[in-house]
């Protein structure tokens, strides 16, 4: 047998005097990291297996359990550091690209981070939202030019291209039915239904029984085509163009065939056991005047009644593709960061392509005002949204709205172990193993998704109302409410915020 | 009345409800300190077959075959909540005999039964099967 | 120190308007005296005033109004002036010299239509050629300010105390039927002559007493459509606001107000199918003008005047009306002032405009 | 309202208790011969091993009758009823008049003819809580007891008089013991495990003649004895009842209403015979569910509501120095048996429903295989060979195993 030249990244410490055996870590670890020794009546850990979901520590009764990182570890070497070493040996193993998932987990700076909001002293009143209404309604679409009227002079109302209604400036970003279970989806779709926002189907269709969810989904178009037809274009409340995301931009995605089962074939459209593979392009989208063409044709397809939205990942030159998308007949533009999240994507692109969403964002809704086309088309950022506060700094950057994933599945349990495309999800999100997937019960899910965006929206509305704004569209683009504090000229120049204290 | 019931569909087969019985029923304040080195016996008891799982305990019926068979009077109907007196029970088992969801169990010494009283009994307020059920595969409601 | 511009300066304030919808000519002696009770809420730091129909002999001229910083911008300025418009009159505003004013630039007015060649050229129509010139001056020749630009209406500002400014510019020697006050309470200027309020561009004059907190919002939107806000003021956005929506946009002033001081949506949803279908589209097309935060304005137009609150009210105004005279001041003691005895005295609801017009038939 | 009701155990007491759920303010009067607060007989053999006592013997709490409006005449004979006028004659006070009666009268030892019984001085029967006391006093670490009847009865009283007498010796002409709820197998192992503490049996025997304190048996063995206790068997007390013309076969014949063939009378407990749907047949079913059930039965239709009890079947529960036996319906049909390690089963299944079951050692969760019996639940609907191994509810459907976890019973 080869030397394996890595180390356990974790520790599995165990309280002797806590642990009573019950076995709950062996009966949940999907990783069979815990083994129960009858002879001792002990229980024992095999730390090579262990990926850190804390699916164990969670569950076990006494608290007996502890994941820390190991502490053995290669010569201390400021440029060749453990991890570096570790996939170097894991490539030397394997000859293969490196997978993982989730987001960029590197030391990028975060500016959501060095970003500060603003509150109202003496020369005009904060507002207690408790009192008075405090208002997060935001439609999302385009605009006409014109004001047209009646003969009897009365405003014409129906001249609206279609608009996304949302209670609150917050939507699950798209995670497609075989990358997530379908107790997630269901999770999310009731979850959106309540709150009065909208889900996001990703690439793999839209199960049967989430068709009655329609009103609150937007359907995803990506260049797999997994599971779009006709009746799927209509079902949704919009549909959404996938171009690219942050995780993986430039390239696209794999579901192996192992995942490929039962409904997931039947929604994916696709037979059981075939490699879902999306390619990296659409391949009938070459070149900006095709995007155009798809766009109408998906318009078509839906009698122009759904609005349509393209979502690209923030690249260096995000700011000219998203004008050049506005002028594609697109109605939502959805810019994905480079922290965004994902079920699976090579390590090497998903740490180091792209662009951090902050500056995308800026960049893309300045250049959008120069041209004047920002009232006609809508812009939702996502990718790296970790709170109410990076909501609120998003939307005074000039987002319509927001697309929150990671946040969402960490809501459901995520622990951020980035071993989805392992497809042994303790958590019962990322995995399509019915004992796995049972794990997460939607009643349970969706609850707890419904309070994390509630009390972000309680949050996003204390801060209006710090800021003398009841309305959140008085906070859209109002850059003046932020400060930077720590960024160099440039930073604040991109941002088109003024510096902390000017 | 609110009772306990049980979904299998989210059971995980953890078996934690058992464990927590076991615990609120102990008298003692610390779970280690309660369950070290025993084997725990508790008023639930998870069927598992390796694929399907569920709890059982005291369904608290409402018309409690038990509470009519038992010889001594020890097991009353309290409020609708089946309660057993240990200081009358003889264990003759005649509540076993009856009982259609075998959730009446001999106490670990066997002179005695015992069954769920819905930790109205114990320090845990509500069912603690439920409390520390993760999956909402145990439910304490009224229906 | 920064000065209007360089960067934003919230500021609160007092105003107050006086209008005859007889169109009577009042002398502009008794807004003088309505401003004048509410010392305290400005703080020396800015005073001014718009009045309409004071030019009938102009009547139908542009009058700017244009403060030089130097002799090299008047230079400039009236280059371009000269060069687009026929000017009937260029003369020196009169003032009269007190303590109370000091630093005053040169202070110009000039009569005048553009040039029919000029027009064509530009392919506009004649308000909007008119305002584009407006800001051309204003964001490209250093050191001129143009802070009037109406037919038949001028604004007379300064630093200083709105009373002291009104002796300054001799307005007891105006008549208008209608007339504006506004007194300044910056909070972090020293002031400067263009600063100060009333703003206005073509026509429509805005007093303003607040500091709204949609700003940014709302500046960022309205420059796309070809406003340039040169002096970061509440003042100057509003006035584009209601520019863009009323002139650009053909709203009525009424439906301008509805965006600008929307109902909320807890109201809207109250509404009959008509009026929510109505309010809803107008919200959510112009969702980023509408206004938030404190404010009071006062706006001056030819012919009429609005009076508009915030949709929280959170700055005081209160309107009175005697026979044909309507009056509005951020305090009653300023109208009491100037009509001890009133028929009629209330205050506004938020977001509810409150638009006095000419009588059918009278001429502004 | 009128309530009587000759009898003051298990069955008055579900009587009164089934009138009360629907008539609160009736007068009921219970009448019995013992002098006692309602007690559970099967408890008298707890009570001479100490396991309990009088007081913890009270199947009811102190404040019963009160709690409950009943005038109880306790130590009170009923000698006769007058069906025409409706009243019930006392060997004491004025007789008492009634709207609806309730026959709960048990049953008594039945003690077949001896040669030389009468001059037996310490001879008992073992049934009721005088019997128990009587026994208690004579018995002493001398004694040698000869227990005549080697079922239910004759064994409980082995077992609570156990180590407190010098010796036991248990006579019964049938050639096993217990035969009235085991099988072959199952008594033998029973008796195995009985005579391993050391109570003598011997079967296929009985006793010729008395001679002193000697016992002459038919097989010419003998065996010496101080004390007597005779447990062949009881016969349900129906002489009352049938004197007013109640019909009767080997107990008081009754409906699933409790209702005797008179109007307005009833009848419930050891004194009747019921339907035993295990087996099919018309039986005595002395078993104190039984006795309860039909008591509570008879009290709401008595009061005026509407009860059925179809349910019957024969079914044990009882253990013998610490072995215990679940048994229950009838054993006529196809058997599975497993046996091995102090462990005895046997399911008896017959037209697709489970008949009956034996369970020695193991009787966990015995109550699934009673409730396959009593529901008749078709054997395929289940699965039965799952269940063969352990009572469990994994056996029934998806949809049954939901409502039975998540409904209201």
């Amino acid at each position: 047998m080869p030397i394996n030249y890595n180390v356990p990244e974790y520790a599995v410490v165990r309280d002797p005097d806590r642990c009573i055996a019950c076995r709950v870590c062996e009966r949940q670890c999907a990783n069979e990291v815990h083994s129960y020794d009858p002879e001792l009546n002990k229980m024992r850990s095999d730390e090579t297996k262990c990926v850190n979901c804390h699916r164990c520590v969670a569950l076990c009764p006494t608290h007996a359990l502890k994941i820390v990182k190991n502490p053995d570890t290669f010569r201390i070497n400021g440029l060749w550091d453990n991890e570096t070493i570790s996939d170097i040996y894991r490539q030397a193993d394997t000859g293969g690209a490196l997978l993982s998932s989730m987001g960029n987990p590197k030391k990028y700076p975060i500016y959501w981070d060095k970003i500060l909001i603003n509150a109202s002293q003496v020369t005009n009143p904060s507002i207690d939202p408790l009192r008075e209404p405090m208002e997060t309604l935001t439609f999302l679409g385009k605009h006409p030019h014109t004001i047209e009227r009646g003969e009897n002079g009365e405003i014409k109302t129906d001249n609206l291209p279609p608009q996304l209604k949302l209670n609150v400036p917050i939507m699950f970003s798209a995670m497609s039915y075989g990358a997530i279970s379908y107790n997630a989806h269901e999770s999310l779709a009731r979850a959106a239904r309540e709150l009065g926002t909208y889900y996001n189907t990703g690439e793999g269709g839209l199960h049967e029984d989430f068709y009655k969810y329609g009103p609150n989904t937007i359907v995803q178009v990506a260049s797999g085509r997994f599971g779009v037809h006709k009746d799927y274009l209509n079902a949704g409340a919009a549909i959404e163009i996938k171009i690219g995301q942050g995780a993986k931009p430039g390239i696209g995605g794999h579901l192996t065939g192992a995942k490929i089962v039962g409904d997931i074939s039947r929604t994916r459209m696709i037979p059981e056991g075939t490699e879902a593979i999306s390619p990296a392009p659409h391949h009938d989208i070459y070149s900006i005047e095709d995007l155009r063409q798809l766009v109408y044709s998906l318009k078509e397809a839906t009698d122009y009644k759904k609005p349509v939205i393209v979502k690209i990942a923030a690249v260096h030159n995000v700011a000219a593709i998203a004008s050049g998308i506005a002028r594609s007949g697109a109605d939502i533009i959805a810019i994905d960061g480079f922290r965004g999240g994902t079920g699976a994507a090579p390590k090497r692109i998903r740490d180091n392509v792209g662009i951090p969403i902050e500056l995308a964002l800026a960049a893309v809704d300045e250049r959008l005002r120069q041209e004047k086309i920002r009232n006609s088309v809508s812009i939702v950022a996502g990718g790296g949204i970790r709170n109410s506060a990076d909501v609120l700094k998003a939307i005074a950057l000039g987002a319509d709205a927001v697309y929150i994933g990671t946040a969402a599945l960490i809501a459901l349990g995520c622990h951020l172990c980035r071993t989805c495309q392992t497809g042994r999800c303790n958590w019962g999100i990322a995995t399509q193993r019915p004992d796995l997937v049972k794990r997460l019960n939607p009643d349970v899910g969706c609850g707890r998704l419904v309070n994390l965006v509630s009390a972000w929206q309680h949050e996003i509305m204390e801060m209006m109302g710090g800021m003398g704004i009841n309305s959140i569209e008085s906070l859209r683009g109002n850059r003046l409410m932020l400060r930077g504090v720590g960024l160099n000229e440039k930073e604040l120049e991109i941002l088109g915020i003024k510096h902390a204290g000017e | 009345m609110k009772r306990v019931y049980v979904n299998e569909k989210w059971c995980l087969a953890c078996h934690l409800c058992e464990y927590n019985c076991a615990f609120a029923n102990s008298g003692q304040k610390d779970m280690a300190k309660a369950l070290k080195n025993v084997k725990i016996n508790p008023m639930v008891r998870l069927e598992d077959n390796g694929k399907i799982s569920f709890a059982v305990s005291c369904r608290h019926c409402t018309d409690p075959i038990c509470v009519k068979s038992c010889i001594t009077g020890a097991l009353t109907n309290d409020g609708g909540i089946i309660r057993v007196n240990k200081d009358k029970c003889v264990g003759c088992l005649t509540c076993i005999l009856v009982c259609p969801y075998g959730a009446v169990v001999p106490a670990p010494d066997g002179s005695v039964i015992q069954k769920c009283e819905l930790c109205t009994n114990n320090a845990s307020g509500e069912p603690a099967c439920v409390k520390g059920c993760p999956n909402g595969a145990i439910v304490f409601e009224e229906r | 120190m920064q000065k209007e511009g360089d960067v934003r300066i919230p500021s609160g304030c007092a105003i107050s308007g006086i209008f005859s919808r007889s169109g009577k000519r009042i002398s502009g002696e008794s807004i003088v005296r309505s401003i004048a009770p509410m010392h305290d809420r400005s703080n020396g730091l800015g005073g001014g005033f718009a009045a309409y129909g004071i030019y009938p002999k102009q009547r139908g001229l542009y009058a700017f109004h244009v403060f030089y910083d130097s002799v090299r911008a008047k230079a400039e300025c009236e280059k371009i002036i000269t060069s687009n418009f026929d000017l009937s009159a260029a003369e020196k505003i009169p003032t009269r010299r007190i303590p109370e004013i000091t630093d005053e630039p040169a202070i110009w007015r000039y009569f005048g239509l553009p040039f029919k060649k000029a027009l064509e050229d530009a392919a506009l129509d004649e308000r909007e050629f008119v305002a584009r010139f407006v800001m051309k001056v204003n964001t490209q020749v250093r050191g001129a300010y143009v802070f009037s630009s109406g037919k038949n209406m001028g604004v007379f500002k300064a630093v200083g105390f709105p009373e002291d400014v009104g002796r300054f510019y001799r307005l007891d020697e105006y008549e208008g039927y209608c007339w504006t006050a506004h007194g300044r309470y910056p909070t972090n200027t020293p002031g400067w002559w263009g600063g100060a309020h009333p703003f206005a561009l073509l026509d429509y004059s805005v007093v303003h007493n607040g500091e709204i907190s949609s700003y940014d919002a709302n500046r960022r939107f309205i420059e796309m459509f070809g406003y340039k806000c040169t002096l970061l003021t509440d003042t100057e956005v509003i006035t584009y606001i209601i520019d863009f929506l009323n002139r650009k946009k053909h709203l009525s002033l009424e439906e301008a107000a509805e965006v600008i001081a929307a109902p909320f949506w807890s109201e809207i949803g109250r509404m009959g199918e008509k009026d929510r279908a109505k309010y809803t589209y107008l919200r959510n097309m112009f969702s980023s003008l509408l206004i938030t935060g404190p404010f009071s304005i006062l706006l001056g137009y030819t012919g009429g005047m609005m009076a508009l609150n915030d949709r929280l009210k959170l700055r005081s105004m209160v309107v009175g009306e005697r026979g044909g005279m309507v009056y509005v001041a951020s305090e009653e003691c300023a109208i009491r002032e100037v009509e001890p005895s009133l028929d009629r005295l209330w205050s506004p609801k938020g977001g509810e405009p409150v638009i006095i017009t000419l009588n059918k038939g009278v001429e502004a | 309202m009128k309530y009587v009701i000759i009898g003051n155990s298990i069955a008055a007491a579900g009587c009164i208790e089934g009138i009360r759920s629907v008539d609160k303010a009736g007068d009921i009067t219970v009448i019995s011969d013992e002098p006692y607060h309602v007690y559970s007989r099967p408890l008298i053999s707890y009570l001479i091993c100490g396991k309990t006592d009088e007081e913890r013997m009270k199947y009811r709490p102190g404040s019963f009758y009160k709690d409950n409006g009943v005038r109880a005449l306790l130590g009170v004979k009923a000698l006769k009823v007058d069906y025409k006028s409706k009243a019930v004659e006392l060997d004491k006070g004025a007789p008492v008049s009634f709207d609806k009666l309730l026959f709960a009268t048990g049953s008594r030892p039945f003690v077949p003819p001896m040669e030389g019984l009468e001059s037996v001085k310490e001879k008992f029967t073992f049934m009721k809580l005088d019997d128990a006391k009587a026994l208690m006093a004579a018995i002493n670490k001398e004694s040698r007891v000869l227990i005549i009847g080697a079922g239910l009865i004759g064994l409980k009283c082995a077992e609570g008089i156990y180590g407190r007498v010098k010796s036991i010796t248990v006579v019964d002409m049938a050639g096993r013991i217990l035969p009235s709820i085991l099988d072959e197998d199952g008594s033998a192992m029973m008796e195995k495990h009985i005579e391993s503490k050391g109570v003598r049996f011997i079967l296929k025997d009985s006793v010729a003649k008395f001679e002193g304190s000697t016992a002459k048996l038919k097989s010419g063995k003998t065996v010496g004895f101080d004390i007597v206790v005779v447990a062949v068997g009881v016969r349900p007390n129906t002489q009352l009842a049938e004197s007013i013309g109640c019909k009767a076969g080997r107990g008081i014949t009754i409906d699933t209403h409790s209702a005797t063939s008179l109007k307005d009378v009833y009848a419930a407990g050891d004194c009747c015979e019921c339907y035993d749907i295990s087996g099919g047949v018309t039986r005595v079913l002395a078993i104190l569910p039984n006795a309860y059930m039909q008591g509570e039965t008879a009290g709401i239709n008595m009061a005026g509501g509407e009860k059925t009890f179809d349910k019957a079947i024969p079914m044990n529960a009882i253990g013998f120095f610490g072995l215990h036996i679940i048994t229950a319906g009838s054993y006529d049909g196809a058997a599975y048996v497993k046996e091995g390690g102090g462990v005895y089963k046997k399911l008896v299944a017959k037209d697709n429903l489970l008949k009956g079951y034996i369970l020695i050692g193991d009787v966990l969760r015995a109550g699934i295989y009673t409730s396959l019996i009593r529901e008749k639940t078709p054997l395929d609907t289940i699965d039965f060979e799952l269940i063969k191994e352990h009572p469990q509810l994994m056996a029934f459907k998806k949809d049954v195993r939901a409502e039975k976890l998540g409904g209201v019973k």
